[in-house]
């Protein structure tokens, strides 16, 4: 993987639709989000965090990439590893940081937690705490879509691991004979927990799945930020004209541990340090891209960086101020 | 007084409610031209189009899913599971993301949508399809459980499902769907969380669900003659329960028998017993409260053995004739 | 399809494995199982059968094809539509009379019924009322002569519909990367009962599928006995030697409804009888190559079709004098 | 006396079992480098190899599909849920196939397998990871269901489990895992089917599973101090229920409380009162039988939340006293 995106920058769609300003809101989306988890983290460590966690450092690109790509009317699960995409679609850290610390005022006020926010009238369909748990919940919503004859998409995001969920495979078929407007993003990050992919699967890619359905599949660069957004953006394209579903997968890497409770027996330090390097880190690379093109310069990347840790500690602030929920309202939302 | 079969009283169900909102779709497997493995959905297709009778690949989790994704984007689904064993397929779609979706979001969503569940023995369809599951989803909060015992009820149940916001789990019976009764034309409602009383009676209160109802009202004739008085009454829905009108009874009675399909073993009898003894019909219990209820096997293929795993006319006469007569 | 076998027969590896003597009994094998389902379907329509049945007509060489292929040691997991199997491994019309009738002295003695006919110690290990039950059962029964390093395999049978269900996803890939002995037979029937196979696929074959897994997938005629012993003989050959699963979709077709509740609206008379001539019939197609290499003669055609219906009527009469299950030993089997 | 953790005498009942029979092999999600979800499997994979400790895509109806074709071919094999949540996705394989195949062939073949399932709220996981279904498996004829409260059970019950010829879900409880006691070195069994009576009292019958007992026991020493004599009941084994116990302590003390974690509404606890009320315990009952257990609603993420939501040490003293001193 090499930074290509940087010098066919003005070839992208991404910059012909976000413009210099989108790119830019999404480099600190990017940086809201690493500055968000490293702050969970030692939260975690300070034993103030309950229950599990799952990071998204090293798959901003990602995260950000793909949802930048939507508009808004689109909709979107993500999964247990979710942070990353309820930042860069609410951009909302105070509401994040409430979930994680089970305050009010978050996104599911003190019931769901961290695998569990969502967002549901801005699209948002929610995290999801069981593996490849979003997918046949994406089929409903491409039928309603294509029911109504909307001028939307669903996406869903998935890990490597949940790629051998049976769910998988009934929901990309179902999708393929009806043509739903549906884009699977597939976050290849090398391991499910302690399962690296090559352990798990026995083809050279996860997109090639796509094809025994008989749909597109892509495998791109998922650390680059310029191409994840291109490939979602067309793929959402054509969706919207009727076109189907497609498979993408995104290559990346999951920095942190995979759960509280990881000791990391199955890779080594070196490896996690490679992807830490300037030709890999997400936020480096699309960085590295703008400031190329003139579109950041070092002082305002500064700043940007600046106000992300700001945003984080305002988000932590505000959060733990925030009273914990009111355990009379414990069975207020189970039947509706 | 019009006439209906249970199946007939179920598709008009669904007719009238699709004429009503276009928002009530169908999604299951050989619900299209098939009509049904059961032939609830016969002529939907026609009526409606592709677009709202949707037929599936043989993907249960898929159509489950489908279900609770168009449920949460406002749409009104109406599933079809062919035979209740196979959501077994489905569970995970359904119990932890159906049920779950709304207490996990903080109500954020509503999740509007029936599964049809056609179970139960009789028909010498063997252990993986005669199953009768109710007493799994009572266990789960989100769900609603509901399983009509009459064409009356199986149309007005129906629509009000088909009404609720929450994810309904409707239980019906495959030897229901020849039986008839009377059954009006216009898009009645019978509302969920109320018990039926089908029958008054000072000495003995039996609870029944689904085939057993009538079998128990059957049995409450003969007891008649003999000089025992039985009430007979349906929960209907399973969940939420209404169990004010069988405390009640039992104050009256004394005694209560529970009988129901599934096996006994942690089931629904259970719960109804449970319930019943820490009420105030306590003080009033002249006998102990029994279940009458599958025995604890897998559903037999074959005539005798299925007869003999599952409650039958004279099993029911029997136990109940016992317990009025305190000879338990 | 045409019957390129006839003229292929001396390099079949059937003819070699089997001999001519084997091969007569693979025909003689078919024309009991035509028989057998042509006496059911009868059965059926005088009111003797009772619950749901399936029936094989029209499948034969896929049924006998693939069982005849293994040997003893191996094992196979069938279907719904399964007396076909039954009769193809065991040749005991009697005991799958006696199952289709409810009676004592069957496989499955009044418990399993039509769909539920077993012969464990023989490796028959079962019918399935569950589309695509089996698959993941193979994976297990493909471990345990793996982890014993037997001389084994294990065979699947499955239909058309059934390679929609998760189950199929989650059973190839495991059986991929642990390069496991099993064999997957699809019999593309052409319906999934009321479902034509292009409605619920949207890629020309469902062998493509074991692509996206990383092993061997072939479609095949499936109403050429030669093609289907071959194939799955190679299978199995090359299973036995370490090399892992092969996914085999042998196109067939089901001649008779779905099951008794079937009005067959989604398909046309014509269509049925098009598949019922002596260029598609399995057969006819193997009795005419059988014939023309000399290996049998009309006269023993004759003898054998008739000894195919004297075995049927010998096991009707056997079945129904047999003794209904005894209800006192319904608890038997819970438990071991 | 030895002391280990539930955790320490979980994984040395697999090493044990394992070292004395070659046909024991482990099959789950990240059981190997990684040692399980909790840790419960750790080592195992140095000390078996790759043979026996097979780590597994994610593919929870593969994982049970592959135990129970393992289980019919001879071997032993113990599946290991990672959370107990996750079999909602195999309960096709488990319930339809597993629990059935016995029957269905009439006796043909044996299905020796474990499957563990790591369950319970306390731990803040949130709705899809806090489950506890025992109930559902309870309802399952074919099944063993077994739910130890002691690191000293959760040995002697695991080994009881491997060496049983059957399907056995084997419910553990992630609180549990770093919980210690007595645990002997040698492979002992406590046999599948026998309760526990973990303390004796005149007053009050206390049935409890799993969390419930630690919490229950503490509830009686502090509810002896009120004067309250409380004997407490552990069925350890919920399929088959050793009842035997349960009913005649009830008709000792006349008083029964039930306690679960899992939601109440159709319940385990429901099974517990309607077989006692149908025990000749019946006569001797002087108060209604109660349960008190998970509140119903989706297990929710924060500690308030949660708390409110399960059985706590002072809800368990509360019911208990109410019950004891007839206030209900
Ligand atoms: C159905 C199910 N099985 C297992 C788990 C436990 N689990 C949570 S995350 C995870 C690994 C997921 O791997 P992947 O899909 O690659 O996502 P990543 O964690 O790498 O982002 C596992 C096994 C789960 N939550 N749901
Ligand atoms: C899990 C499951 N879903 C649905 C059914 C009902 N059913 C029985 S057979 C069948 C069609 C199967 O089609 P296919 O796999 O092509 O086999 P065929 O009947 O054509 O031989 C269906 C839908 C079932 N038995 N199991
Ligand atoms: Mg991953
Ligand atoms: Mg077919």
């Amino acid at each position: 993987m090499q930074n290509a995106a940087r010098e066919s920058l003005p070839q992208c769609q991404a910059l012909k639709v976000l413009g210099p300003a989108g790119l830019k809101a999404s480099l600190a989306s990017m940086l809201l989000i690493r500055a968000f988890e490293e702050r969970v983290d030692q939260l975690y460590l300070a034993g103030r965090t309950r229950g599990t966690l799952h990071l998204s450092i090293g798959q901003e690109a990602t995260n950000v990439g793909a949802l930048h790509a939507l508009r808004a009317g689109d909709r979107f699960f993500s999964h247990h590893r979710g942070h990353g995409h309820a930042l860069a679609w609410t951009d909302d850290p105070r509401r994040a940081m409430a979930d994680i610390l089970g305050k009010s005022g978050g996104f599911c006020e003190g019931f769901g937690g961290t695998m569990h926010m969502a967002d549901v009238k801005s699209g948002f369909l929610g995290g999801n705490g069981i593996v490849a748990g979003g997918l046949p919940l994406s089929t409903g919503v491409g039928l309603a879509i294509q029911l109504r004859a909307e001028d939307a998409v669903c996406l869903v995001l998935f890990g490597d691991g949940a790629a051998n969920e049976g769910a998988l495979h009934e929901a990309l078929n179902m999708a393929s004979i009806w043509q739903l407007p549906v884009i699977y993003i597939c976050e290849n990050n090398s391991y499910a927990m302690s399962t690296p992919v090559n352990r798990s699967i026995n083809v050279e890619t996860i997109s090639s799945r796509a094809t025994a359905y008989g749909f597109p599949g892509f495998t791109i660069d998922g650390n680059d930020f310029l191409e994840v957004f291109d490939c979602v953006h067309a793929a959402a394209s054509r969706a919207r004209k009727g076109g189907g579903p497609t498979l993408v997968e995104a290559l990346t890497y999951r920095i942190k541990g995979h759960s509280r409770s990881d000791r990391q027996a199955y890779r080594s330090r070196e490896e996690v340090r490679r992807w830490q390097e300037p030709d890999r880190d997400p936020l480096l690379r699309l960085e590295a891209t703008l400031l190329h093109a003139g579109i950041v310069d070092e002082e305002e990347l500064s700043a940007m960086r600046l106000r992300a840790s700001d945003r984080v500690d305002d988000a932590v602030a505000w959060a733990e101020a925030a009273p914990a929920p009111d355990p009379s309202g414990l069975l207020d939302h189970v039947y509706a | 007084m019009r006439e209906l079969s249970y199946r007939e009283a179920l598709n008009e169900a669904l007719v009238q409610a699709m004429d009503a909102d276009p928002d009530v779709i169908l999604i299951g497997e050989d619900i299209g031209t098939y009509g049904g493995a059961f032939g609830v959905t016969r002529g939907l297709l026609d009526r409606f189009g592709t677009g709202r009778v949707i037929d599936t690949p043989i993907s249960e989790a898929g159509i489950t899913g489908a279900c609770v994704g168009a449920a949460i984007s406002g749409l009104r689904p109406v599933g079809d599971m062919q035979f209740s064993d196979f959501i077994t397929l489905g569970m995970e779609q359904l119990v932890l993301q159906g049920a779950r979706m709304r207490t996990m979001f903080a109500g954020q969503v509503k999740v509007p949508l029936v599964m049809r569940l056609p179970g139960g023995a009789g028909t010498g369809a063997a252990a993986q399809h005669s199953g009768s599951y109710e007493n799994w989803f009572v266990h789960v909060p989100g769900l609603k459980v509901v399983m009509p015992a009459s064409a009356y009820d199986a149309k007005g149940l129906l629509l009000a499902a088909i009404d609720d916001d929450n994810p309904v789990i409707f239980c019906e019976h495959k030897l229901l769907y020849n039986t008839r009764g009377h059954v009006p034309e216009e898009a009645y409602r019978e509302p969920l969380g109320v018990s039926r009383v089908w029958r008054r009676g000072r000495d003995l209160t039996l609870v029944a669900t689904s085939m057993m109802v009538a079998l128990a009202l059957e049995a409450a004739d003969q007891l008649a003659g003999e000089g025992i008085d039985v009430e007979v009454i349906d929960p209907r829905t399973l969940r939420p329960l209404d169990e004010t009108p069988i405390v009640e009874s039992v104050i009256r009675t004394g005694r209560l028998l529970v009988v129901h399909e599934a096996v006994e073993t942690g089931g629904f009898g259970g719960e109804v017993v449970a319930r019943v003894v820490a009420s105030e019909a306590f003080d009033y219990l002249d006998a102990p409260p029994l279940r009458l209820a599958g025995k604890d096997v897998p559903v037999p293929q074959s005539e005798v053995l299925e007869a003999a795993a599952i409650p039958q006319f004279r099993d029911i006469v029997r136990d109940a004739r016992k317990l009025a007569r305190n000879e338990v």
